[in-house]
């Protein structure tokens, strides 16, 4: 098993198939390094109903292959919460997920040797709130009455536990302002090979469909994971099929398509560029939790940008925010959990792509990506 | 590694979130939260800081939570005690308080001075999605600064088509039109306006009664916004004790009649002036978190903090929400002080039977009943100052927590008639006292100082002073 | 006093003296009429007297002078000043003459602030009186803010170690080593070779006299044998570096010889009988030495090595010595080392035409570089000094010349090696006097002679017959059959091409930096340029100083070098260390950055930041480390940190913004 | 005050807030004086010791209290007395200036100049021009209400 390699798999624990999407072969890889010792601890989602879940960080076997299932309506980001924990430690993580790690490792916050990465292919998540205001609004559900959901081909599919299946497009979804977060919509990282492993259901074929994962090792560190658990008996595995491979591949190129188009509609210029900032943050509060919750930002609680910001100044923009600005255009990874939190409801993502977009581009720097890349502020000199 | 899913005791708005316990306390967002989608303002991101921990003493010496309440017990058989609470704490602990306060309990509002037929109106507000709908809202309060999560739902309803009149000495960012306090009567509204003021103990009940005649003669739709976690149920569990206001608590401390004071997680060192709390001979203190009350009780019964504890919250729109904790310690020490033991679960099902609902669901809003109220006659008294402090109250404030609000806002004219220097500092005088503070220029009317911290020399919302470079 | 106004804006009952209360003294200067021509600065100074803080303001005609200083100090008395603000000329130039004025009343020298109204004033708006007087009370408000938060500073000590190390055991090494053992220092010489004498010691004869480079150098290495005070430490190598200024703790690695070195009496005895014969390094390849050998016959120290991967375990040396000091398990041993200061003359190799096979290098057997030239030309070389070709060891009687080769060439090296164009003209000069009868051809881009004696040379080779061609030959054929080199250049004086056939063609090849000046760099932590070659701390002022303190520069490392230069740099190091031995303190900078590690979350953003290498992360605490001693306090690390845990004393944040702040104010309102 | 109408203000002045280095543009700035090389009095210098340490931070502060430009300043790559601590303010500023260009604020009023202690003539033209452009341009739109 080696870097680059592609195969399927799947749980050998017949509860962790039925409970899990796609085979629970994620749930069995994490399982298997507790069990086997690779790892101290790991992260998963204490499910509470479809619309919620808590990440926890556990070293209880159980606890892991209980936590099975995958929820589009949680979006967290992990990084913070492993950060600065000097555990060796395995979690399952979506693109942004893996992006944030990557950027705390590079400012010293995680240890990337002893973090284990599985990666989960992600065509977007959604805000729990949207997601109940849309299936009473559009689906015409009760969030009590919804069993599990599923997107496929396009369409986002609430199955009720009546067992019916209630289907929409996503397109239609997210022209009536509901669907996924609007980052996740011109996210262009829908399979992370800058994870340990690149786990999903793209490209699973034929009668494995929705009973397997395809897999792609991005790493020597996944090579290891996913070994130990095949080695432990948690996980069978087979080569994948050179159609499921193409499917795959088509998928991320359609859902990148998709993502280019609406990084177009949603940035789109602006001709007063300040008094269109200076308006979006007029209703800024000063909670501070955009910055908080930033899984692309290592400081603690003082910082330079809480620091030299004032209540007290008669600014037209807060130095907060210019600060938050600067240090975001290089770092930004557009994982919109600052939009996710923010009470005055400022679409701070949207705000920090503006800078992050051009900037990233001109500089040829995209955070998370490469842990070899140091922050572009740091100006680190080509010598 | 335990997390807990909670609510925020900062106000009685009723925002969801989860405290993680990991070496220190960490706070994390729960976005499913229906009242607030998980976002927090400035005082519940500092709810770290807030939840300080706290032992039990008796006369200062630390003790157990037992012995304590047994101490309380006894210090309150004497037939002289009061007991105070806003509400911060379940409704199962403020049932089974309200029956231990049988004769003298307090909620600190001032219901005595305002017709029995507004009470309800007062103490149930409405849902935050009419908030959203609402063609005319009229502030009577500062989103930002007071009910910081109110402020998304008005913007929400601006979307689409609101208009935004805010009564308010300052000029507000998601305000389409700002109106003088002292203008009410100018004021234009109709039944699709809908009003949002806020109610608390520093409350002018003169103003409290203007707003909702303003409301009644107009047929618009009124909430009120509290500052207390609960005090919703705070109040209306209380509607039928024999409820006591602040002012004659205040009374009957300094004519003798009260000597001890039980407080269950409220602090009334921000309420009754320090010379009258000196005449307490015991102030008996059950609280989660330490605070500048826990520092002065004689008696400090310390449970369990809220997010700790199991039970119900009731917030401003009548949401039923479950705490996330499993603690009824807190109960178990009223039960010592009352002498008998106290179950968690048949207060739990009166609380339930009381509001109408089989089980707490906070995605469903239980049905309350709001009585209309008969016209009301307020007598407003102009403030006769040339210039006025106007106290902004808010979390940290109620709390007596410090934060980086150290500061008065005022015009720039006003600034510019006391020469004052930029970057400076301007002398405020009241009732004998100086202090000096920053400022920052803002469009604030003129002559009228706005702060939203507590320096000590104010009294109540609005104070006359006097200003100098 | 009657050239001062003061005013002092103190009310004397209401006068409460906390201690940290700022008490600022404002002192204008009008510099006779060079500032008070132009700004009103009675204005200035009542403007800035109504301030917070300021407790007495002061006109001085000029407070430079002795009744100006004199003032200040009265006033700080007076008022129990604590912050000096002074408005006058550049602090480039007067803020020490302020500070020692302040220091005298007991302030710390770092609570003057001074303020330039002069040459950022007065004498930039000279005809706009008004602005000029507006624009001063800005200064001065600006100031006078960035004063109140002003700490105080100590500059430090740090004890030094009176002993140096110096590396590298070359001309420019020997020199330093010599120079601070004669002056009573204890010096150890680090040369990585069995002997030391370095790149010169191969030199046939050096310009521009001519003399023999051994029968000069020999002497030389001899004296640093002798010298008491000097330890040579031959074969071995730097291997750890900690520590700082006055206190290096070096970790020296002494690779094995496989004999005990103080048995061996270099009588080569060993080598006569070894079977093994290998191509001799020192003689740049040609020839042969065996596997167990003396480096050279004037070799300092004068010992056999033993070459481990070319020996056969044949022990034959071990029955020939008759010491017994051969040891064939013999491992390395490492010496630890506490030095005050570090002189590193690392030396240069050539540059290599093989891989690029510049001019046929490598592909034709008659194209040589001048350093095996220069063993060819050595009477003690592999041919007796006989200049022979390669493919058929005759004697050339056509010689071509190549210069700057690996030099003044945007494919290798862009700089001028220096040495090549002198080293070409000896060389050919030395076969033309030797034989006579042989023809040679000098192609160049330019000749460069800079120094004493250099163009005489150059004049003697061309009274000599040596011929001169401008131009960089574009084609170099070898004959098959004859094995000549063919050339085709263009003159570009004559403006013709020329084809030239040669017996030899000879390629001056440039100075380099040698593969080991990595490892030394990291383990200094020095600068490298982008040529790959050390860099000073200022290449006019401070040429063999560097940006670390206690560790100097000397020789070829820093730049292609003659040997006069590299010898000159040698002394110029040991007098500058001197200073250091010599008072046995250093010095710190009083401006340094400072960590606040309740700050610091240890993201290591500030590390690459530094130039001086002066920031540590403390790993099992995850702080960041300021080394004070290190820091000469730029602040660049300030501007990267993104917590603000890293601030610089005297340039805090909170002071440099004090002063943005109050370049702003709300306009006076007319009365 | 728009920036049309500031223009036809006569006498209007901008505030320009000028960082220099210690070893080489605040030579500089002296250089123009001991040369006598006229310039408006637009300008308000704060010394740092290296161009390296002039913040983002600072810049930002300075347009928020009401800076018409902000300069940036320091001794010619190569010439920095701390090594390389201009090659720092390069990139640095180069991040910057994208930062605050994407934020809608005029390139005018941003500027880098590498001026040596001796180029006093340098200095002023530099004070000079940029005073020019922003004349043209008029105050900054984040400068705060009643501050000059």
């Amino acid at each position: 098993m080696q870097k680059g390699e592609m195969l399927i798999g799947w749980s050998t624990k017949e509860d962790v198939r039925k409970r899990g999407g796609s085979g629970g072969l994620v749930t069995s890889v994490l399982a298997a390094a507790l069990e086997k010792k690779l790892v101290d601890a790991v992260v998963v989602l204490r499910k509470i109903n479809e619309f919620e879940a808590v990440p926890i960080i556990t070293s209880d076997v159980n606890e892991v292959l209980n936590s099975a299932g995958s929820l589009h309506s949680v979006p967290s980001n992990f990084a913070k919460l492993i950060a600065d924990r000097n555990l060796k430690i395995a979690l399952p993580a979506k693109g942004c997920d893996v992006r944030a790690i990557i950027e705390q490792s590079k400012r010293n916050a995680i240890n990337p040797d002893n973090t284990f990465i599985i990666g989960l292919n992600c065509g977007g998540s959604m805000h729990p709130v949207t997601t109940r205001e849309m299936l009473d609004v559009l689906y015409k559900i009760k969030p009590e009455d919804v069993q599990g959901e599923e997107i496929e081909k396009g369409k986002l599919i609430f199955e009720t536990k009546d067992g019916k299946e209630h289907a929409i497009t996503i397109d239609e979804l997210e022209e009536k302002g509901y669907g996924r977060r609007e980052n996740c919509r011109y996210c262009m990282l829908k399979i992370p090979n800058n994870a340990d492993l690149a786990c999903g259901n793209w490209g699973v074929t034929g009668d494995l469909v929705g009973k397997a994962t395809f897999v792609e090792i991005n790493s020597e560190k996944g090579a290891k994971l996913l070994q130990n658990a095949i080695d432990a008996g948690y996980v069978q595995i087979q080569k994948p099929d050179e159609k499921g491979i193409a499917t795959r591949a088509k998928i991320k190129g359609a859902m990148e398509g998709l993502g280019k188009k609406w990084k177009e509609k949603v940035f789109v210029p602006l001709d007063n560029r300040l008094e269109y900032f200076r308006k979006e943050l007029e209703h800024c509060i000063d909670c501070g939790a955009c910055k908080t919750v930033c899984p692309t930002c290592s400081c603690g609680d003082i910082s330079k940008c809480t620091e030299f910001h004032s209540r007290a100044d008669p600014y037209r923009m807060s130095m907060y925010h210019l600060v938050r600005f600067l240090h975001l255009a290089d770092s930004c990874i557009g994982c919109g959990q600052c939009s996710d939190v923010c009470p005055a409801d400022i679409q701070l993502a949207r705000l920090y792509r503006r800078f992050a977009n051009p900037v990233q581009e001109e500089l040829k720097y995209e955070p998370g990506i490469d842990l070899r890349k140091p922050p572009y502020f740091e100006a680190k000199l080509e010598v | 590694m335990n997390v807990y899913s909670t609510i925020c005791p900062g106000c009685n708005f009723g925002c969801g979130l989860y405290i993680r316990e990991n070496g220190k306390l960490e706070l994390d967002f729960r976005k499913s939260s229906p009242a607030n989608a998980g976002k927090l303002c400035r005082f519940g991101m500092s709810l770290p800081r807030f939840y300080a921990p706290v032992r039990s003493t008796v006369d200062g010496k630390e003790t157990t939570l037992d012995e304590a309440a047994k101490e309380a017990a006894k210090r309150i058989s004497g037939g002289s005690a009061a007991f105070l609470s806003f509400g911060n704490t379940t409704c199962e602990e403020l049932l089974a308080f309200q029956k231990l306060a049988e004769s003298y309990l307090c909620t600190g509002a001032n219901f005595d001075a305002l017709p029995k037929d507004t009470h309800q109106t007062l103490s149930v507000g409405i849902p935050y999605s009419e908030v959203e709908t609402a063609k005319h809202i009229v502030l009577f309060i500062d989103p930002y600064e007071q009910y910081p999560l109110i402020l998304r739902r008005l913007l929400a309803a601006k979307k689409k088509g609101a208009k935004i009149t805010s009564v308010w000495w300052k000029k507000l960012a998601v305000a389409d039109e700002t109106v003088n306090p002292a203008d009410i009567s100018k004021l234009q509204l109709t039944k699709d306006s809908l009003v949002i003021a806020d109610f608390h103990p520093f409350s002018d009940v003169e103003q409290v009664k203007n707003v909702l005649s303003i409301a009644k003669n107009s047929e618009a739709r009124i909430t009120f916004l509290k500052p207390f976690a609960n005090s919703t149920w705070a109040y209306i569990a209380a509607k039928d004790a024999k409820q006591k206001s602040l002012a004659q608590l205040v009374e009957d401390i300094n004519k003798g009649t009260v000597k001890t004071l039980f407080c269950l997680e409220s602090d009334p060192s921000e309420l009754i002036p320090q010379d009258v709390l000196g005449k307490l001979t015991n102030i008996i203190v059950q609280a989660g978190q330490a605070g500048a009350i826990t520092n002065k009780a004689h008696v400090v019964v310390a449970h369990e903090p809220l997010y700790k504890k199991k039970g119900t919250l009731i917030n401003n729109e009548g949401r039923a929400q479950a705490l996330g904790g499993g603690s009824t310690n807190g109960l178990d020490a009223l039960g010592i002080v009352a002498g008998t033991k106290l179950e968690f679960n048949s207060l739990h099902e009166s609380v339930k039977k009381s509001l109408g609902i089989a089980a707490v669901d906070e995605f469903s809003i239980p049905k309350y009943e709001r009585p209309a109220y008969a016209a009301l006659q307020a007598a407003l008294k102009p403030v006769e100052a040339k210039t006025a402090l106007v106290s902004v109250y808010n979390p940290f404030m109620w709390f007596n927590m410090i934060d980086d609000n150290d500061f008065v806002e005022m015009s720039l004219n006003t600034s510019r008639g006391l020469k004052l220097l930029k970057g400076g500092t301007i002398k405020i005088k009241s009732n004998g006292s100086t202090i000096e503070k920053k400022f920052r220029v803002a469009p604030v009317q003129e002559n009228v100082l706005l702060s939203c911290k507590k320096f000590g020399i104010e009294k109540g919302t609005i104070t006359p002073v006097e200003v100098s470079r | 006093m009657n050239d001062t106004e003061t005013k002092s804006t103190e009310t004397k009952s209401a006068d409460v003296k906390s201690s940290d209360e700022k008490r600022v003294g404002v002192f204008v200067c009008e510099c006779g009429v060079n500032i008070g021509g132009v700004v009103n600065t009675k204005a200035v100074a009542d403007y800035v007297a109504a301030l917070p803080g300021v407790k007495v303001t002061s006109v001085n005609k000029f407070t430079c002078s002795d009744s100006g200083q004199a003032d200040i100090q009265q006033k700080i008395k007076e008022h129990n000043l604590n912050r000096v603000v002074v408005a006058a000329c550049s602090p480039k130039t007067h803020e020490p003459t302020f500070r020692a004025c302040i220091e005298e009343m007991g302030l710390n020298q770092y609570f003057l602030e001074f303020v330039n109204i002069r040459d950022h004033c007065s004498w930039i708006h000279m005809w706009e009186k008004e602005k000029a007087t507006e624009k001063a009370k800005d200064l001065v408000r600006m100031g006078i803010e960035r004063s109140k938060l002003l700490e105080p500073l100590e500059a430090s000590e740090v004890p030094v170690n009176d002993t140096a190390l110096v590396v590298g055991g070359g001309v420019a090494g020997m020199q330093a080593a010599l120079d601070l053992g004669d002056m009573g220092f204890k010096v150890y010489l680090v040369e990585k070779e069995p002997s030391i004498g370095g790149r010169m010691a191969r030199f046939d004869k050096v310009f521009p006299t001519n003399d023999c480079s051994i029968c000069i150098l020999g002497p030389k290495m001899v004296e640093v044998a002798r010298n008491k005070n000097i330890t040579i430490m031959s074969y071995s190598e730097v291997k750890e570096v900690e520590g700082f200024v006055g206190n290096f703790n070096v970790k020296i690695e002494h690779k094995s010889r496989y004999l005990d070195i103080n048995m061996c009496t270099g009588c080569a005895k060993c080598s006569e009988v070894c079977p093994v014969e290998v191509p001799y390094d020192f003689n740049e390849g040609f020839g042969t030495r065996k596997a167990i050998y003396v480096s050279f016959p004037q070799a300092v120290p004068l010992r056999a090595v033993l070459d481990m991967e070319n020996c056969i375990k044949c022990k034959a040396c071990a029955k020939a010595c008759e010491r017994g000091a051969i040891n064939y398990e013999m491992q390395p041993t490492y010496t630890d080392l506490n030095v005050g200061v570090i002189i590193a003359a690392v030396g240069f190799k050539t540059y290599d035409p093989e891989p690029r096979h510049d001019f046929g290098y490598g592909l034709y057997d008659n194209v040589i570089t001048a350093m095996e030239f220069e063993r060819l030309l050595n009477a003690a070389g592999p041919t007796g000094g006989h200049i022979v070709r390669p493919s058929d060891c005759k004697e050339p009687i056509r010689v071509g010349f190549v210069n700057c080769v690996g030099s003044r060439d945007k494919n290798t090296n862009i700089y001028c090696s220096g040495v090549c164009c002198m080293y070409t003209i000896k060389n050919a000069q030395l076969l033309k006097e030797k034989r006579p009868e042989t023809d040679h051809t000098i192609m160049y881009i330019d000749i460069r002679t800079p120094f004493r004696g250099y163009e005489e040379t150059y004049n003697r080779a061309r009274n000599l017959g040596v011929k001169f061609l401008r131009g960089r030959p574009v084609e170099v054929k070898e004959d098959p059959t004859t094995k000549n080199i063919c050339v085709r250049v263009e003159d570009t004086l004559a403006g013709e091409i020329r084809n030239l056939e040669f017996d030899l063609l000879v390629l001056a090849t440039g100075v380099v930096p040698h593969e080991g000046i990595n490892q030394i760099q990291q383990l200094l932590k020095l600068s490298k340029a982008a040529d790959g070659l050390l860099m000073e701390a200022h290449p006019k002022l401070r040429p063999v100083d560097t940006t670390i303190d206690g560790v100097y520069l000397a020789g070829a490392a820093s730049g292609p070098k003659d040997i006069p230069y590299a010898v000159s740099q040698g002394s110029a190091c040991a007098s500058r260390a001197t200073i250091l031995l010599k008072n046995r303190k250093a010095i710190t900078e009083g401006i340094t950055a400072v960590v606040d590690p309740d700050v610091c979350v240890g993201c290591g953003v500030c590390l690459p930041m530094c130039p001086f290498q002066a920031i540590k992360m403390d790993e099992k605490e995850k702080k960041a480390n300021v080394m004070k001693a290190l820091c000469k306090g730029c602040g660049t690390c300030v501007t990267a940190c993104p917590t603000g845990a890293l601030e610089q004393s005297h340039f805090k944040n909170s002071q440099i913004l004090a002063q943005v702040k109050n370049v702003f104010k709300f306009p006076e309102v007319a009365a | 005050m728009s920036a049309e109408t500031a223009a036809k203000v006569n006498g209007w002045e901008p505030k320009i807030v000028a960082f220099c280095c210690n070893w080489c543009s605040y030579g500089g700035a002296d250089s123009a004086g001991m040369g006598r090389f006229q310039q408006p009095p637009t300008a308000r210098i704060i010394r740092v010791m290296c161009s390296g340490r002039i913040d983002p931070l600072h810049v930002f502060n300075a347009f928020l209290e009401g800076a018409d430009a902000v300069l940036v300043t320091g001794c010619h790559i190569g010439d920095c007395h701390y090594v390389n601590g201009n090659d720092k303010t390069k990139i640095k500023y180069k991040f910057l200036e994208s930062v605050v260009r994407e934020l809608g604020i005029e390139k005018e009023r941003l500027q880098l100049n590498w001026i040596s202690a001796s180029e006093g003539e340098k200095f002023a033209n530099f004070i000079r021009d940029v005073t020019e452009q922003i004349k043209k341009l008029g105050p900054s739109p984040l400068k705060p209400e009643g501050v000059a």
